[in-house]
Order: structure tokens, then C-alpha cells, then sequence
């Protein structure tokens, strides 16, 4: 546990106790420097949590700066607590992805739950209602008993907290890998709606300003959560306990109408949430925007538990608390905001000019640091980056067909695959429909969500299929953004940027700074050919243990814009008589694919190839052709390939059926996972003008009555099951998989 | 006639019931906070869904206790009408307005989606723009919409004809089905549906529409037509 | 200061599936020894010392703490240990 | 037959938001004397006697019925009374 008595500076200097506070040698020689004297017990926790991975970026910086952030419609680039873009009518999105990995894996429904309440903060620190919000989900192979614990505790945790505040949660993913058994991932996702003229910044400015503290009292929740974050997940970590945090979303729910009526006084000049590393990072970082200095006296902080040192208040990462600093005199309006709200709002210091950090407790000065050498001067590793062993051996590999004796039973276990079947049991459990908004609720490829008093709406999505991204990370990284881009795209909608969570194993692992690097490069060059800005997102490290990591998981977090309602397109097929399309031709796929994972319980060989330009121009078209009217459903073809995109289009509630005709080899037809294709239908009487717009479509049968889908290739019938026998497995399989015992 | 929507600390459907009566159906209605809500000039009183204090202790019981609910006790007594939507329910029946209680979910789990829902008395203030009999399709969205009553008041929920809602298909474990129940008098309504997410085709579901429509047009036969 | 204990427990004939889970999950773990499970709630209050306590404090439980549609309860007072 | 009570608390330091909220309510419904409100679980098993009852019990609790990253938990056992 942690000292609760003053260690001397000499003593963490002589005993090397920096270590164990997570700065090694050389980053404590800089602190040394920075200060010109050791460091103080609480200013170098101070550092410590500053200059880790998780409020630094040291090790990922030199990639972000590749990202295209810039735009004419981006109004907010990375930088803030999210990135903002345009949309028209004096109004703007606000999104960011955030990740609570290791937190997760330590207690499932609170790690999660308190991820979200963290990034709703993010947004509604900017001055913006949350409208929506969306996840990405990683575990081990649902046989396990410890992934059914930490699967339904994750999303028990994530509806606990999400339901309970209001903000319905409209989407995300969820997958299955045995790298992720001992490192779920849990990445959250929020999306805020904001009137250009309520865009604020986390910005201390005006000196002699007043610093008010807003929200739950601090406790000795997650001290060195940051560290902590950023370390391998070791096996005793159940040892790290008092890292978890302990939410309160109703709490929270309080906090974001008191914040959102806030952000109209004019009295108020800068809010940022307490994240990662609390008081600590939004006092500097704001101090640190602004050009100032802050002065603060923890004895007015409001604490929950006794004797809390200076050490403790400043890195507890107690949930819901908010800094603000309002003009000097007019305190007292903002704290009747907060008070209205039953909420505590308290002045804690002063803007000051000289541009430090001075923190004072008991009339003592406990630290007195630059503030810059906290926010900006953290160091930056350019660490050593080697192409992964396996990866040439892969790329050498042939491309072979899977040998599949009976293709409809294949079928049939690929639609109960955990990774395909249906998520209804976790998205049931969302509340996805409250503020009333939800236009295409969770299960469709986008989630849609109107904007009041215009008739525009919001495409949103999370992805990332992390197994071509181990393949072959380079590719994978384009490949997860374009298919982010294209589930947007079959919404109806046109993709406006990306937020992207970066989770990855140890960077100083040369092969997974090199996964890091090239599948960075590989979203780089989506990004920029799809015209999808990087305007936020976040890093998460050292996801591995006992010496094996993850996948490199880049999750895609993407908002799209309606111009119109009657843009939005569902994925389910819509009316029997209407022709069925595929656009871009089919190839033999299958590095990556479920089909791989199924036969071989393996991932190995090439991922899947894709041209950015090809992937450009398909989805330019067939947007603009569901703009004219032309298109009647749309989805894209993923894992699972053809078959399983036939099968998905049909699973809504109406039941309707399917006739279609392919040629070629038919594992290769039903089951490959080749790129940048989609799944459309087209009214007959449309279809001149559809083919007309898009180039790459081939006719391949037709919508039905007889709620049956049916498969022949080469003029042999390969499927032919009714759909409702088909939907039922494909609903079945992860309750009954909970169900089971190993 | 005029709707006070109360919020209470953690409603979070409060905007929801606002934007159905005012924008939607256009009535007079004001969101008011529920430390200084008067209550006095209402004529209809709605209890949003939500989580009012976090759902902690028992949902709804925190809020029952507070002085709003003293007059809307008030307002109900003098037989106007209430409707206590999802929390809303759970506040009423927790503030004794209406019978019985709710328990959590028989799978433990919160649930959200469409549910069909037979209407099983068309003969209240809230639903005679409907058909007896008639199914039409609502939201749910509860962890703890089991509706529980002992044996003899069940009994009493049949005789007076106060069960007004049923599930086609339970989710959640009522007694009987239940999805909404009215008061003995007929003027106080609590449902876990929600009617008020159901205005717009849009959103999947226009069916809600008519429960509003239906106090609007009794409200207006009862009081214009007598004045 | 006195610590106050309200034992907080579903009435009879008031069904707990989150009882029946447990018991379930006990069964499926290979603790089929147990036969029956059901989950109150304990809510621990540290009270002022003053007149009626006993009395204030079933006030409290008739008020607020409990649901006489669906709970029972029993309050223990025990001398809280000074801290 | 035995009757096993289990009483599970938060550990000291953790947030008990549900506790703080029935405090205030308990304070704003005129019971000022109520210093502190924390909530627990209890839960109560009906377990057919057997060997080593004890321990697994303990094991129960460890495995399920607490979360040993928040939660500390105690354990009595009673003879039950026959029905
Ligand atoms: N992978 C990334 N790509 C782009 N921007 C990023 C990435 N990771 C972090 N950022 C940006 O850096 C800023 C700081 O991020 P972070 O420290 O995670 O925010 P917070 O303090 O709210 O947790 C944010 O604006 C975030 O959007
Ligand atoms: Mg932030």
C-alpha cells in the first residue's frame, strides 16, 4: 500500500523508489534537471503519472503525428478532451474513442463502467450533449468460464453506467480471439452534439481567475490508475486493487446538466473532466493551454476518506469530477448551478501568472513544478521498430481454397461462430432508444441517430478486424478504416472522420512497435484516400502478458452524415421482387478469414489485399446511388464473406427470402473474405439507373417471398434453408454458449 | 389543458415526454425540476422514465419521498389525471399511488426493445382512442419491470377492470402479463412501456401517440364541454 | 454514535430470481449441497445518539428503507466502536 | 439442514454511492442523526449439512457470492429452524 508518511527526496533518489512509481533512470535525471533539485515524494508521482504512456503518449507521439487531422470541416483537431467537426446549420459532432483495458480485466462491470463515464465526460467537457454511445469489445473464446465472467460483466457494466445516464448506446463489436483471454479490451466510444457557438476548451486563462472544483469528492480510487494502465498486465495484478474505480452514473448524469448549463454563463473561461491522473492532469494540461501557472490549496478539495495526502489528491482518479475555472467574482453563479443539480462545487486556487504548478496542503508548499514539463515536455521514445518474424513466412504462403465437404453445414457453423452470430444478447441490454433519436437502433451495419429541428441524421460505427492486422498490418490498418467507411457508407450516409483507439501489446517489443507502425501507416493512407480525418482517439499499451500480446487492435471509431433522412438505408433486405447486387468481384481470400479460424483454429497467410482507390470509387458510387433513390438496402460484405452477408440481410423482423446464382468455386463464392465489396438490392424498376452509377455490380438474384435463402453455383444448389431456422442458430449461439459449461 | 412533466435527480427520459406532448402533439407543457415545481395550474401531471436517484435502494423509492410527490398525491386525489412512465410507474407504486410493485427482471438483465402489447381496457382516460382488445407495439427499456401484487389485489386489479396493458410476449416476469395498471378511480396510470418514444414512425413506432391524444379529447369532453 | 444494522429481506411468497441464480450457479459450481438461496439487503447506519432512537429508526424503515408491499426488516443497534 | 447467513460490505474506501443517496434522503426526510449509510448484501443459504461445511462455504463466497476486489465478506451459520 502506499506511504502515508513523507518519503525524503534523497530516499527516492538513493533507493531508486522513482522505479516502482513507473520513471525510470533517465526520465528521473530529467525531472532532476527540469526542477534543478530531487523531486519531492508527491512531485514525483507527479511526473510519474504525467509522463506515462497513458497521459504522454511517449512511445506512440512520433506515430500520431502521421495522422491527416486537418480538414475544412474539422473545427477541432487531437488536442482537446475530443475532435469536433462540422455539419452544417451552426452545428458540429463531437466523438472520441477512450480504452479501460487493464481496468476491465481486473473487475469487469466497474472497469467498464467507469470507461464510459470517462469518455461521456471527455464530451461533455467541450460544452456538448452526449447523443450517443458506442463500444468495441475484445475477449478470449467464449468456451472459457472466465470470459462468460468477464464478457457479461463488461457489458453489464457498460448498460449499468450508459443506461442509467441517459445516453443511449446505439453500437459497437464485439469479438473473439484467444489472444485477448488474460487482456480484454474494452474501448468506449462518445458521440456529442454542439452548437458552434458552446465549443469550449480546457484552457486556465485570465490570471487571478478562480479554480473551482465540481462533482464527487476524491477518494483513494485508482491512485497510479495511469501507471498502472501502462504496464504489462501481470499475473498478480488482482494484488493491484485499490487501482479500481468505483462509478456513480447518476452522479454523472447530474454532472453533465449542471456542465452543459454551465458552459452558457459567460463567467465560465475553461472546464476539462478528471480523467487519467485526476487533479493532476487537468490542472496542468489546462494551465499548460493556456500559457499560465496555477496556484491550489488541497485543503479545500472535497475529500470522502481522512487523511489523504498531497500525494493521494492528486493522482486519485476518482470518477465524476470536473475542473473549472470561472472569472474572478462571479464564483458564486456557477456554484449555484452545481448546487441546483445537489452537486458540490468548490474554489480550490487562483490562475496565476507565472507559468507553474504550486500545490499547497496544511500551509505547506507540497509542489512547485514548470507546468509546461508536465503536459509538454514529457519525453518521446523513437523506439526501435523490427518487422515481426512471422510475417514474411506468411506473406510467402499460397493462397489456397479450404478443402469444405458439406458447404451448407460450413454455412450453418459459420453463423454460430460467437464472432458472427447475432450481439443481441449484449445490445438488448442497452438502452439504445432513450432521447429518442435512435432512427436504426444497434444490429444494422451504422447506427443511425437524427438531429432534431433538421432533417439530417448521424451515421456512427466502430471496427476493426484485428486478425488482418496481424497478418499483415499494413493492410490491416486500411482495411479498418475502410471498412468503417463502408459500413457508413451503407447506411446512407457520408463519412465526416474517425476516432481511433490504438491498443497494442508492449512497444518496446520491436515487433509490436512495428505492428504499431505499419498498421498506423496502413490507417494513415485510408484515412487520407477516403477523406476520413483523424480527429481524436487514444493509446493503449502493454496489452499482453506473460510475454504474448494481443493482435494489434487500431479500433476505428467513424460518424457519417445524412443530408437528408431519406438517405438512411438499412442493411435488411426490404421488399420481395427486388434484384440483388454484389459489387466487386470475388477472390480467394481467406488469410484472416473465420473460415481459417474454423478449420484450423489458426490465423495464418496473407490478408486480404485492398486498393484504396478501387475502395474509394466503390463507395463514392454507391452512395451517390443511394442519394438518387436507386438503392433499396445495402450492407457490406466482412467475416464470414458472401454467404454470411446473405444471410445477415434477411435476419430482420419481416422475413422475406432469397434466390441467388453465382459462378465459380464455391468455397471461394460463399466464404471468402475479399475487400471493399457490398451487398445491395435494387428496386426492379431501378436498376438501369443503378448499374449506370455504379460500375462494379453484378446481378446475382433476387429477393423472395418464400422465406427461404437459397445458394446455386454453377447451376447446383449448394444452400437452401429456410430463413427463420437459420436466424435462430445464428441468435442462439451466444446465450447458449453462455449457458454452457465447459 | 396543460402538462407538467416532473424531473426528478436522474430521470433521464424527461426531455423525451416533453418533446412527445409539446413538439409532437403540440399541447401546452412544461418541463419543471422537481425542488420547485407548483403544481397548482396542471392539469396533467407526467413521472418520466429514468433512474431518479440512481434506482438506489428500491427504484423509485427515494424520489416517492420527496415533497413533488406530496402533490401530485394532491392533484390525483382530486381525480385528475397521472402518468407514471417506466420510473414513473416504479415512483407511483412506491408512493402507494398504485398497487403492488416492481421487481427486477426474471433474467436479471436489463432489456430494451419493441414489445406488443394487447390493450386490455379501453375504457380510461388514457385509452379510448383505442380498440379493446387491439395490439399495438411500444419500447420497453427496464432492468426492473416485474410487476408484483399479492393474490387478493390481484384479484381487485381483475374485478375493476384496472389492468390496462399486457404483454404479448412477458420479458420480464409480471404477474398476469402486466405491462400497465390505473388506480381504482381510473386516473392514475403507471406502464413500463414507453408510450412517449413511440410518436414517430421514424423511431419504429407511432402506436404511444393515441394514449395522449386519449386524455387530451376525455380531458376536453370532461372540463370544456361541462364549462 | 450507535451503528445501526436493518436486515432488509424479501417477504415470503415473493419470488427472487436473483436468489435463484445464485442458487443455480452454486449448482452448476458443484455445490449442490445448497438447497435454497435468497438475497436481502443489510444497510449499515451510523446514528447520533438522542431519545427514540429505536423509534426513529423504524420510522425510517416504515419511510423509506423498506417496501412493506414486498420486504420485511429487523434492525440490530450495536455500540459503535470509537474510532 | 443448515441456514447460512452471508453478509457481504465494500470494503473501506470504496465509493458506496447508493449509501450516500440514502443518507441525504434519510436527512432531507428530517433524520439529521444519520452520520453515514452504507449498503450490503446478505445472503441466505439453505445448505443440507455435510462435511467441511465451513470451508465451503468460505469457498462459495470466494468464488461467487463476493467480489473480492471490492468486497469483504462474513460468514454465520445457523442451525435452521424445522419447517
Ligand atoms: N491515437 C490517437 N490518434 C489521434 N489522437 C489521439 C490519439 N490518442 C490520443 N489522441 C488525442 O490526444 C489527446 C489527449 O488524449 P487523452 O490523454 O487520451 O485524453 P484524456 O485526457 O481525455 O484521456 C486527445 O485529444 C486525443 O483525442
Ligand atoms: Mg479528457
Amino acid at each position: 500500500m502506499l506511504q502515508t508518511h513523507e518519503i525524503s527526496p534523497e530516499q527516492i533518489e538513493n533507493e531508486a523508489l522513482y522505479k516502482e512509481m513507473g520513471l525510470n533512470d533517465e526520465e528521473y535525471k530529467m525531472v532532476k534537471h527540469i526542477l534543478q533539485r530531487r523531486p519531492n515524494y508527491t512531485e514525483t508521482g507527479i511526473f510519474s503519472v504525467m509522463w506515462s504512456e497513458h497521459c504522454s503518449y511517449k512511445s506512440s507521439k512520433p506515430l500520431l503525428k502521421k495522422f491527416p487531422t486537418k480538414a475544412p470541416h474539422v473545427l477541432q483537431g487531437p488536442g482537446e478532451g475530443a475532435g469536433i467537426i462540422d455539419i452544417g446549420d451552426e452545428q458540429a459532432v463531437v466523438f472520441k474513442v477512450e480504452s479501460h483495458n487493464h481496468p476491465s480485466a481486473v473487475e469487469p462491470y466497474q472497469g467498464a463502467a467507469t470507461g464510459v463515464g470517462g469518455i461521456i465526460r471527455d464530451v461533455f467537457s467541450m460544452g456538448a450533449r452526449p447523443i450517443a454511445l458506442l463500444n468495441s469489445l475484445r475477449f478470449g473464446p467464449l468456451t472459457n468460464e472466465r470470459t462468460k465472467y468477464l464478457f457479461s460483466g463488461v457489458v453489464d457494466g457498460i448498460a449499468g453506467y450508459g443506461n442509467c445516464v441517459g445516453v443511449p448506446t446505439v453500437g459497437g463489436e464485439v469479438q473473439f480471439d484467444d489472444c485477448y483471454q488474460e487482456n480484454p479490451l474494452v474501448n468506449a466510444m462518445c458521440v456529442g452534439l454542439i452548437k458552434h457557438d458552446d465549443i469550449q476548451k480546457g484552457v486556465a486563462a485570465g490570471v487571478g481567475n478562480t479554480v473551482l472544483y465540481a462533482g464527487a469528492p476524491t477518494g483513494r480510487d485508482g491512485i497510479h490508475g495511469a501507471t498502472f494502465a501502462s504496464d504489462d498486465l501481470a499475473e498478480d495484478s488482482l494484488k493491484d486493487r485499490p487501482a479500481v474505480q468505483v462509478g456513480d452514473p447518476f452522479m454523472e448524469k447530474l454532472l453533465i446538466e449542471a456542465c452543459l448549463e454551465v458552459i452558457q454563463s459567460d463567467a465560465l473561461v475553461g472546464m476539462q473532466d478528471m480523467g487519467a491522473a485526476g487533479l493532476t492532469s487537468s490542472a496542468s494540461e489546462m494551465a499548460s493551454k493556456a500559457g499560465t501557472g496555477l496556484e491550489m490549496n488541497l485543503d479545500h478539495v472535497p475529500q470522502r476518506e481522512a487523511n489523504m495526502t498531497a500525494y493521494e489528491l492528486m493522482l486519485s482518479e476518482s470518477q465524476e469530477r470536473m475542473l473549472l475555472v470561472v472569472k474572478k467574482g462571479r464564483e458564486q453563479e456557477i456554484i449555484e448551478v452545481f448546487r441546483k443539480y445537489g452537486l458540490q462545487a468548490v474554489a480550490v486556487g487562483e490562475v496565476i501568472e507565472e507559468k507553474t504548478f504550486r500545490i499547497f496542503q496544511h500551509g505547506k508548499l507540497m509542489a512547485d513544478i514548470p507546468v509546461d514539463a508536465l503536459a509538454e515536455e514529457a519525453p518521446v521514445y523513437h523506439l526501435p521498430a523490427k518487422e515481426a518474424a512471422y510475417f514474411q513466412a506468411f506473406q510467402q504462403m499460397k493462397q489456397e481454397v479450404p478443402v469444405v465437404k458439406d458447404h451448407a453445414h460450413m454455412f450453418k457453423q459459420l453463423l454460430q461462430q460467437p464472432t458472427i452470430a447475432s450481439k443481441e444478447w449484449v445490445y438488448d441490454q442497452y438502452d439504445s432508444m432513450v432521447q429518442t433519436n435512435t432512427v436504426v437502433t444497434p444490429g444494422s451495419d451504422a447506427a443511425v441517430v437524427r438531429i432534431q429541428g433538421t432533417n439530417k441524421s448521424l451515421a456512427m460505427t466502430t471496427d476493426c478486424n484485428s486478425r488482418y492486422i496481424y497478418l499483415d498490418p499494413e493492410t490491416g490498418g486500411k482495411i479498418a478504416v475502410a471498412e468503417a467507411a463502408r459500413n457508413i457508407i451503407c447506411s446512407g450516409a457520408k463519412p465526416l472522420g474517425l476516432t481511433d483507439g490504438l491498443n497494442f501489446g508492449n512497444p518496446t517489443n520491436p515487433e509490436v512497435f512495428w505492428q504499431m507502425e505499419k498498421s498506423v501507416e496502413g490507417m494513415v493512407a485510408a484515412s487520407e484516400t477516403l477523406a476520413t480525418p483523424v480527429i481524436s482517439g487514444n493509446v493503449s499499451l502493454y496489452n499482453q502478458s506473460g510475454g504474448k500480446a494481443i493482435f494489434p487492435t487500431p479500433v476505428v471509431g467513424m460518424v457519417g452524415l445524412h443530408e437528408s433522412l431519406d438517405h438512411i438505408t438499412s442493411s435488411f433486405f426490404q421488399q420481395a421482387g427486388d434484384r440483388i447486387y454484389v459489387i466487386g468481384e470475388t477472390a480467394c481470400d481467406f488469410g484472416g478469414s473465420e473460415l481459417q479460424r474454423l478449420m484450423q483454429g489458426k490465423y495464418a497467410g496473407k490478408a486480404p489485399q485492398i486498393n484504396l482507390d478501387v475502395e474509394k470509387k466503390r463507395q463514392d458510387q454507391l452512395l451517390t446511388a443511394i442519394q438518387q433513390g436507386v438503392v433499396s438496402s445495402a450492407h457490406d460484405v466482412a467475416e464470414g464473406g458472401l454467404a454470411v452477408a446473405l444471410a445477415e440481410s434477411l435476419f430482420a423482423e419481416h422475413t422475406l427470402g432469397a434466390t441467388v446464382q453465382l459462378s465459380g468455386d464455391p468455397t471461394v463464392m460463399l466464404f471468402s473474405e475479399t475487400q471493399s465489396r457490398f451487398l445491395v438490392t435494387v428496386p426492379e424498376n431501378k436498376q438501369e439507373n443503378f448499374v449506370h452509377i455504379v460500375e462494379d455490380a453484378v446481378e446475382i438474384g433476387k429477393v423472395t417471398t418464400d422465406k427461404h435463402l437459397t445458394i446455386s453455383i454453377n447451376e447446383q444448389e449448394y444452400v437452401s434453408e429456410s430463413v427463420a431456422l437459420l436466424q435462430a442458430q445464428w441468435k442462439g449461439a451466444i446465450p447458449c454458449m453462455l449457458k454452457t459449461k465447459a | 389543458m396543460k402538462f407538467a412533466v416532473i424531473a426528478f435527480p436522474g430521470s433521464n427520459c424527461d426531455r423525451d415526454m416533453y418533446r412527445a406532448v409539446a413538439n409532437v402533439l403540440g399541447a401546452d407543457a412544461d418541463l419543471l425540476w422537481y425542488e420547485t415545481a407548483n403544481l397548482d395550474n396542471y392539469d396533467a401531471i407526467l413521472l418520466p422514465g429514468g433512474f431518479s436517484y440512481g434506482d438506489y435502494l428500491r427504484t423509485g423509492a427515494i424520489a416517492a419521498t420527496s415533497n413533488v410527490m406530496q402533490q401530485v398525491k394532491k392533484h390525483a386525489a382530486k381525480g385528475k389525471p397521472v402518468l407514471g412512465v417506466c420510473n414513473g410507474f416504479q415512483i407511483l407504486t412506491e408512493s402507494e399511488l398504485l398497487p403492488g410493485a416492481l421487481l427486477r427482471n426474471k433474467n436479471l438483465s436489463f432489456m430494451c426493445h419493441q414489445e406488443v402489447l394487447t390493450v386490455k381496457n379501453n375504457q380510461t382516460m388514457f385509452t379510448t382512442a383505442y380498440n379493446e382488445g387491439e395490439t399495438i407495439q411500444l419500447p420497453i427499456a427496464h432492468g426492473e419491470g416485474n410487476y408484483y401484487c399479492d393474490e387478493a389485489t390481484l384479484q381487485e386489479l381483475i374485478e375493476h377492470k384496472q389492468i390496462v396493458f399486457t404483454y404479448q410476449n412477458n420479458p420480464n416476469g409480471s404477474i398476469e402479463n402486466i405491462a400497465g395498471i390505473v388506480n381504482r378511480e381510473g386516473n392514475v396510470l403507471g406502464m413500463m412501456p414507453h408510450p412517449e418514444r413511440a410518436v414517430e414512425q421514424l423511431l419504429g413506432s407511432a402506436d404511444g401517440l393515441r394514449l395522449f391524444q386519449s386524455l387530451i379529447h376525455n380531458w376536453r369532453e370532461t372540463y370544456v364541454a361541462n364549462a | 454514535m450507535k451503528k445501526v444494522k436493518v436486515h432488509i429481506t424479501l417477504k415470503e411468497g415473493v419470488l427472487d430470481p436473483q436468489g435463484k441464480a445464485i442458487q443455480q450457479s452454486l449448482h452448476a459450481l458443484g455445490y449442490e449441497e445448497v438447497e435454497e438461496a435468497r438475497v436481502g439487503k443489510m444497510i449499515e447506519l451510523q446514528v447520533e445518539e438522542g431519545p427514540h432512537i429505536e423509534a426513529r429508526i423504524k420510522e425510517m424503515c416504515d419511510k423509506l428503507l423498506a417496501n412493506p408491499v414486498i420486504e420485511n426488516y429487523q434492525v440490530t443497534l450495536e455500540e459503535a466502536v470509537q474510532s
